[in-house]
């Protein structure tokens, strides 16, 4: 086992892996950027280190300082957490290339995963279904005759794209011709490339992931399924559940099964998430996160597993302690995201200080967060001041549970999600379990008409 | 930030400031800072001037601070305290991944503190010396 | 199911069974007393009514106003949580005779469980082992005969007696007189009534306790035992934990039984524990709690139940949805009790302000609090703030994350026992298992001898 | 408490009232209360003094508090707003467990307020009527 970890990260997650490195008899080192001096995971690690000022670039992604620290204060292993630079292959090298263990998969892996296209293509070669498209498209017949094969509604894609920028969605032939000439002036303009590729469009996909392990000496377990459909119009995640609800036993063993093909395909090692839209009897695979999510205490609670002491346990060279068929969940889990955010205006993020924190407790209740009473929220980083999560032997107690959680929680002086959570949880949609991922921005678009 | 706001932040600011009891003021932001001092007050009569009590921190003082991770090693000549230091004068440097960072006096003056032992280690901001300008 | 419950305490406990209620879609009403209105358990009930002021005799035991308040809300039931009315046989009665239902076992076995001398013959007669003992001696010499049978060390008590008085250890023939003498002219000073009878004394024994749970339909389970020999020289716990370390099955077993047979020979119904000294190979029963337990949290944990919830099905005439063989135990739990209480000065209890609270939280961390940054201990209630209740796959694991637990723990304003719960931690004793009632005190000697 | 204390105590809670602005204080415990009334200020010079704001509390009110749980029902005649009452007049009782408890305006004085509705649920201590003793 590791002496000493660098927790390279902020916020709960920090606190998260101190947690899991303390109870291991693990010593940490904290890193904070100068506004967070005061922060709850400065406080609980052995030692702490200052490495910049507020904005990120300097601070929590500044790759020297951080190094430095973790060599000058004799770390044998660093966590990324998630965020920053959980996925950054070349941060995962660089500490390698100082002696320092990465608790994570491997550079390789990390980099395969991080390139989208990569990623799909390794994916196809070991049978994981992705989302039908086609190659470069270089003339408006050819996209006629791709979208008539892949069936409308379909979506152009610019092959340089990102952020949106050269993504057409179209509905039908009548469209194509306009939006084959838009999509290519916006990626030339945006990108100089403008050359287009073209994909199915899923309508009104659930947005489902399954979790898996693997060690170091080829096991993989997978860790059960999340449901992470509740997301803001932004595409971030609000609510997560697991299991998923009414999810086929076809549908959830074609999912174990290809996340398992496609972590044995890369000999993927330490935590990592396949995320998948799922629709009708259809999976199609979008991407893998090579790292814990935020969402993983869901999985935790049915599992009855610690995600980031098997994180720190296999990047230390141990072997999963079980097979998949030890492996038994049990009843359900809700997770809440309360963030410092204001859901009735577009969930626009504050900063502030907090002048009255109260958190929910007793059985079931799982509260994971870094503020405090008179605690500051800083401008500069993610919205997220506590994960609440609430365990049910079923989905209606979990969720019966979650309900007067939320009620107990206090936080005053930043707007918070708690509302708009609870606002979900009273949905018909949401306790009857059948829910895409258009669902939240429909009833935000419901309660601006009303 | 466009320039006009700057200007109308910097004078809000010094109107509050000379609404104050103090005598310096300085706020760090985003890599940038404003510094603002107090002229000797002209309604200060001599009569009542003490002398300055020995713990009061002596006036124009500037903290010269660490703005990387490292391990502080002095540089030679060994800076002391009362040292008189040039405007460049590389009184330290910093280690950090095998690089040696320099750490200088940034202009000139007299040395009042060092505030760190050689081989510590350091953090971003961390004080390492301070000077008095003359 | 019922529609309103009256929740008859305060603090945790009140907010215990408020969760409860909430999480079945149950109405609660809270009472409280003057220096309580800005508590947790008002806020968060749907109703609340001042019962009177501070002093408990006048509002927490206040019956008229209790069962008053229970009317005028149109309350159906009424949980006394533990303490206060708790086992008090009348309140249960007054509580029926209103058409009131009172969520615990029926006033019979309230009233026999309550007097000790009734409970302990009950459970002679459904062959349970209670301390070996007489009835009155008449003499000196029939005092040396018993004593000799019994074996020393033994212990005269005082039919009439409490609180210590009339009460001597003797440990050998040659004391017998001089402390039959005693005990003689101290029974009559204090009781009028000299009489005295003798037990055995049960040297170094350890606190183990078992939890019962029985319907209305003579369906009854054990979910358990508990160890909380960790106690204070005035014999209340501080440190209990599930399942009990270094038990033999067979003496597991034996108190399963016994507790089983206890149960069924009163017909028992509701939520019961069985306190057992536990010595050797030998298990005596010593008294029968009728009501929830502070400490029942761990024994949720490990069997993963909700104990609250599970009383008020019971009450309000639902079967129990279990038999004995669909109960398993999972893991390991202990309990801190964190006391507004000076450690280093006998316990003794603490009142004031909270200036900064912030509470544990992560994976198999339960926190029971009533307790926020701000708010105050008034002085005329228990000193309990909180209960942190860590939860482990092993023992270890349970007792490395309390650690954890209890370092992220601030409460300032007034003394806690989080530090003397610590140092329970670290000892050698605690780690390996292995201590009786007698650790505690003799812990604490020895820190005052250094 | 024995009495030499409960002198010292009252003594002392006077001194730091005289060191305050408020012009009447009243301490509740265990059942019992100590009440404190300033007298019109000596030093208060009468240009300065206003007219009362409209809002402001009257003087001398005292409240006719409930000191059980129960319902709340008006005696007759109806107490109303305004009617003087006698040292022991009956105003209203609460209902509880079946027995009315009589509430009296214990003391004669002007009825300022009536804060409870016929047929209300009041909890302990619950202001009931408000009496200015005249």
């Amino acid at each position: 086992m590791f002496k000493k970890v660098l927790i390279a990260n902020r916020g709960e997650i920090a606190l998260r892996i101190n947690r899991a490195c303390r109870e291991l008899g693990v010593k940490t080192v904290a890193i904070f950027s100068e506004p967070d001096r005061e922060s709850l995971h400065v406080r609980h690690a052995n030692e702490a280190f200052c490495v910049g000022p507020g904005p990120v670039a300097r601070s929590y992604l500044s790759i020297p300082n951080i190094i430095s620290t973790a060599l000058i204060t004799n770390c044998d292993a660093v966590h990324p957490g998630y965020g920053f630079l959980a996925e950054n292959a070349r941060f995962a090298q660089i500490c390698a290339d100082h002696g320092l263990t990465f608790i994570g998969p491997t550079p390789e892996v990390i980099g395969t995963m991080g390139d989208k296209a990569t990623a799909k293509r390794v994916m196809r070669e070991a049978k994981v279904e992705t989302t039908p498209g086609t190659d470069i498209l270089e003339s408006v017949d050819k996209a006629r005759r791709a979208a008539k094969d892949l069936g409308y509604p379909v979506l152009l894609k610019a092959t340089a794209g990102g952020g949106g920028k050269g993504m057409r969605v179209v509905t039908g032939p009548d469209e194509l011709e306009r939006a084959f000439a838009g999509a290519q002036n916006e990626a030339e303009s945006s990108f100089k490339d403008g050359r287009l590729y073209m994909e199915k469009l899923i309508v009104s996909p659930r947005h489902i992931e399954v979790q898996v392990l693997g060690d170091n000496f080829g096991n993989v377990v997978i860790l059960g399924d999340r449901d992470c459909s509740v997301q803001k119009p932004s595409h971030q995640k609000l609510i997560e559940e697991a299991p998923a609800a009414h999810l086929s036993e076809k549908i959830r063993n074609s999912l174990y099964a290809m996340a398992l093909r496609a972590a044995q395909a890369v000999h993927y090692t330490n935590a990592g998430t396949l995320e998948f839209l799922v629709s009708g009897d259809h999976a199609y695979f979008m991407e893998m996160n090579t790292r814990i999510q935020v969402e993983h205490p869901v999985t935790e609670m049915v599992y009855n597993i610690d995600l980031v002491k098997e994180q720190i346990r296999i990047a230390a060279g141990e072997a999963l302690g079980y097979t998949q068929s030890d492996l038994r969940p049990r009843g359900h889990a809700i997770e809440c995201r309360i963030n410092a955010e204001d859901a009735r205006n577009n969930f626009a993020p504050a900063a502030g200080t907090l002048t009255n924190v109260v958190f929910p407790g007793g059985p079931g209740i799982r509260v994971d967060t870094h503020i405090y009473s008179g605690g500051t929220v800083p401008p500069f980083y993610d919205s997220m001041l506590a994960k609440i999560v609430a365990f049910g032997e079923t989905r209606e107690a979990a969720i019966a549970r979650m309900e007067r959680a939320l009620r107990e929680t206090v936080i005053e002086g930043v707007n918070t999600t708690i509302q708009q959570c609870l606002e979900v949880l009273a949905t018909d949609a949401f306790t009857s379990g059948h829910y895409a991922i258009d669902f939240l921005p429909g009833l935000l678009r419901q309660a601006d008409a009303a | 930030m466009p320039g006009n706001n700057v200007v109308e932040r910097v004078r809000s600011l010094v109107v509050a400031f000379l609404d104050t009891d103090l005598v310096r003021l300085r706020i760090e932001r985003d890599g940038g800072h404003v510094e603002l001092r107090r002229a000797r007050s002209r309604s200060a009569t001599p009569e009542l001037a003490e002398p300055q009590a020995p713990d009061a921190p002596p006036e124009n003082v500037d903290a010269i601070k660490s703005d990387l991770v490292g391990i502080f090693r002095f540089s030679r000549p060994l800076p002391q305290t009362g040292d008189m230091v040039d405007s460049d004068r590389e009184l330290a440097y910093v280690e950090a991944l095998g690089i040696r960072n320099p750490v200088r006096s940034i202009g000139s003056g007299r040395l009042v503190s060092v505030c760190c032992d050689d081989g510590q280690p350091v953090e971003y901001g961390q004080t390492l010396f301070e000077i008095q300008r003359v």
